[in-house]
């Protein structure tokens, strides 16, 4: 039977009611839901296997070390990478601020980081600090049209992308716009530069195929809780030679290969850059999310999420007044949008009386909802386990609000 | 609509947010501050009239109020109320008004007879929403507690 | 009835055979295990109220914020500090790596950061490195004797804690000698030269009291994993003064008040210290195990430990041969102890038959069994859920093991 | 004693870590490195003397080795077998016996007759410690590889 079939009853938390309606989670892009078998994970080390990692020879030690390493090859293969590329982290905003520190003591006063409008305050704010510590400077390659439906303005790579770029970091897929990015393209012409390439992968991991190999970057970055992953884990992938290369932002037990009372030297990669003890069972069962997705098929993933965008768009197009953001064609799993009578926060409160999860508001993208004149807006975003039908109720409710406020 | 829901969008809520009172900036404030809910993106500034009143030897009154800004009809509207019951208050006038909406918006209930503030008691089931109906206020107050400045159009330019 | 009644039926972990004898864990300085609670409160989060914090204001959002903010509320009283003196960290390395960053930021040549021998290599390489990146010295309070029996010198601190020294940190209680550092007077006599002190809580937090008015520390770390929480969540407890003037070492989303494309303004703190999303579930489980540890009391827990630990060294010292370190009175749960003729790996592999879990080697403490001319030590350590007749099988297995080796 | 660690610990280990062979340092050696195991602190030093042999044309020989250092059973024995084993080596003919024996230790499989190196075949039961086995191996590949120094003791004096 196709493992598709039965979906939501892998997800425990989806069968509740809120407000005495059945729960529809449309939060996708904040965080995912977690299978049944995920949590399961998490129980069976805590109840069988738990103990601290690496450092031990006895027989929970070592059932947990090899349960930790084992999580790592499966990261690697879920990605392409080899097991000694992949660095378990927090989460995305970790994995950047441990490059923008560990990348960024390099600069000099005159190097550009290069990076998008559309970026997350996770792969932004990171790099403005950088800059302003080294006096490098930080460039945006900006988005296209009032409502960035034309996605990044390509056009002006030519004049952006100069040999002064030491660093080149974009969103795979931006968590407002919806927009997928070019960044096979994009990485390979950072590449062309010299210049070193940083890709948030936060909202592109649990929606389809991710080949590290494929799309030519030096560092992709995740979170696990946004593909059925537990909170408090995360990835870090770095090309083998750039990882040789880097020095370990966080030190301490674990990553040092010697330590006298004047110096240390460290491990290699990737116990370089895990300093204390890691998040082992947020790891192990991050593995297990890995599998649950590969069950799916990764492609089959992208499908369903892409159809059900592409459903929502087309359902909410349709309501008077309602400006939706990014472009209309091929784009992930969720759609942005606002009014100009009513406001995201009226909006999410109604439909949450409704049973519906929407997000409202200007989802870490501050400055690029300055620049399209927004202060917010209400998202909708869709995950594996999401129907056609939750988006009518979506769609009903919203016409309700709109009239209530005597908009629309 | 649920009765939690029509509590919290009380009429004269949607009134004030529909139609808000002395929005816009105002050109003879001496007393200027910005609020934001760093949560949501809400933003509200705040203008300002201190001055003595026409009898001596009285602490200074709000002669003149408005706000600006954006946000949710809570914020907004409850921004707008604020406004219309600021004027003629001195500071500490202002700061025992805000005393109890505060207690209103965080347990419903009403301390006094407080007329048009009441309508905010709703807000009390809707924890994540105090910060939206108080944000005005804080800017007032924040206004209020700010050093003197030149007029609006003097503080813009320096 | 008392909660210590039925302890062990509480650990679902502990009813396991190892190579067919009944597990006995004694490697609790490395990581506790979890009680049934701890670990249901995970599931429970997972299958009922997972959704992202402070972003949100549906429905799951503002029940897991709030459970979230509770769990801060929670630690805080753990500790008898404020919530937002709290900030959720990874872990003790985590915590240290902060401050070293961002009070290290402010050192300057000449500066002293006074440490002691007996540091945890996660308390002592981050202060190395930032030493080395701001021409600071780093200088060691000595411990004192061959076995470091006599706990740290403080006949050196008058000669030692110099106006230069800025910035104090020691371990409550070390993970090998297992010795109670007096952390209320040092913190005082650091504070009365100027300096900044920062304690290691690691070992300490879980076995008994912790009042950081007490201590008088400005800052202090621990990890939630070794408390009977879940991996990958830690706490950094800093005075609200302090935290007031530091800057935050990682940024991005959830940290910031606002951010435009060229600078960022900081939330205040305890959010400007928690980038990007938290272990959310990793919280609210260690808040969870709070109420576990004090439901059993922790005066009694430290009680419990200690009578543990004075029977477990008493019965050890009778074993010819045996090199036992720290100091013989007041100890904390766990005892260190090294052979001259047979190797802490080949005991620890031999007492893995024996269903005892036992770490052996350096324990994150290089430089210390350097100078007391050891590479590594044999250690059990102790928990709430340990008894005597463990530690006798213990004592047995070891005379076997000798025997074996025919030393001893 | 079960099965498994009586397999580990095997006679010719047991005396291997009693009476270590050529332990010691080297003092004219010519090849020396340092290996560690940062997991659990232990340390092999190797010294050995890699020279051309007697006939002509023909490749180094090492004609002398020595290890150092301290670490568990396993290591120390397996150091110091391996020391008994590498004289009269060549670094190719040390390489292919370490391939050997890495062979027995992760695969419990002794692939030719090998004499003493199959007595590390239990080693492969206990995957941790593996590393403790070929820790003394490891340094002494690496001092294969490393530059010719002069003697040890000038070595030690640079
Ligand atoms: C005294 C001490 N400090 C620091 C640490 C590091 O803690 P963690 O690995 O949880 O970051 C430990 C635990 O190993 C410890 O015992
Ligand atoms: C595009 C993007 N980048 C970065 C992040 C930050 O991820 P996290 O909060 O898990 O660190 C997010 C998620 O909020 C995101 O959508």
């Amino acid at each position: 039977m196709s493992p598709w079939k039965n979906i939501r009853a892998d997800f425990p938390i989806l069968h509740q009611q809120v407000h005495g309606k059945p729960l529809i989670y449309l939060d996708n892009a904040a965080t995912a839901q977690k299978p049944r078998a995920v949590i399961d994970a998490l129980v069976h080390f805590y109840e069988r296997d738990n103990s601290n990692v690496h450092r031990g020879l006895h027989a929970l030690s070592m059932r947990s070390t090899d349960a930790y390493e084992t999580a790592r090859a499966r990261l690697a293969r879920f990605i392409n990478a080899a097991a000694t590329e992949i660095i378990f982290t927090r989460g995305t905003t970790e994995g950047i601020n441990l490059l923008a520190h560990s990348l960024g003591a390099k600069l000099r006063p005159g190097d550009v980081i290069l990076t998008t409008e559309m970026e997350h305050h996770s792969n932004l704010v990171p790099w403005q600090q950088v800059a302003r510590a080294t006096g490098a400077t930080i460039r945006y390659l900006p988005v296209v049209g009032a409502d960035a439906e034309g996605g990044l303005d390509l056009t002006q790579l030519d004049q952006l992308l100069t040999p002064a770029v030491k660093i080149f970091t974009c969103t795979h897929i931006s968590n407002t716009l919806g927009v997928i990015n070019p960044v096979e393209e994009l990485c390979r012409r950072a590449r062309a530069v010299g210049a070193i390439s940083v890709i948030d992968a936060a909202q592109s991991i649990g929606h389809g195929p991710l080949d590290v190999q494929a799309i030519g970057a030096d560092f992709v970055v995740f979170s696990g809780h946004k593909m059925c992953g537990p909170t408090g884990i995360g990835v870090l992938y770095g090309r083998r030679e750039q990882l040789e290369s880097l020095d370990p932002d966080e030190t301490g037990g674990g990553m040092v290969a010697n330590v006298t009372y004047e110096s240390a030297r460290w491990k290699p990669a990737p116990e370089r850059f895990e300093a204390g003890t890691p998040n082992i069972a947020g790891a192990i069962a991050l593995g297990r999310a890995c599998d649950y997705l590969d069950a799916l098929d990764r492609a089959e993933i992208a499908k369903h999420d892409q159809s059900l965008t592409g459903f929502a768009y087309d359902q909410l197009a349709k309501i008077p007044g309602i400006r939706l953001l990014g472009p209309t064609g091929a784009r992930s799993g969720m759609v942005s949008f606002a009014f100009s009578d009513v406001h995201a926060h009226d909006i999410v409160t109604f439909a949450d009386e409704d049973g519906l999860a929407l997000r409202g508001g200007h989802h870490c993208n501050q400055p690029l909802m300055r620049k399209l004149g927004l202060t917010g807006t209400t998202r909708a975003s869709f995950y594996i386990y999401n129907t056609e039908a939750e988006i009518e109720v979506l769609v009903t409710s919203l016409r309700r609000i709109l009239a209530f406020f005597g908009a629309g | 609509m649920s009765g939690d829901l029509s509590e919290l969008y009380q009429q004269v809520i949607l009134d004030h947010n529909k139609r808000p009172r002395n929005r816009g900036k105002l050109p003879t404030a001496n007393r200027i501050a910005h609020g934001d809910n760093p949560t949501c993106g809400d933003q509200c500034s705040v203008y300002l009239r201190l001055e003595p009143p026409a009898t001596p030897h009285q602490p200074e009154q709000i002669s003149a109020i408005t706000f600006d800004g954006s946000g949710c009809a809570i914020s907004q509207a409850s921004a707008s109320l604020m406004t219309t019951l600021a004027k003629g208050k001195t500071a500490a006038e202002f700061e025992s008004m805000f005393k109890n909406f505060h207690e209103i918006v965080t347990t419903g209930q009403a301390p006094e007879e407080i007329s048009d503030l009441a309508a905010f008691a709703g807000v009390h089931t809707f924890p994540a929403r105090i910060k939206c109906a108080t944000l005005g206020w804080h800017a007032a107050l924040n206004a209020l507690k700010s050093a003197a400045t030149s007029t609006l159009s003097e503080s813009l330019t320096r």
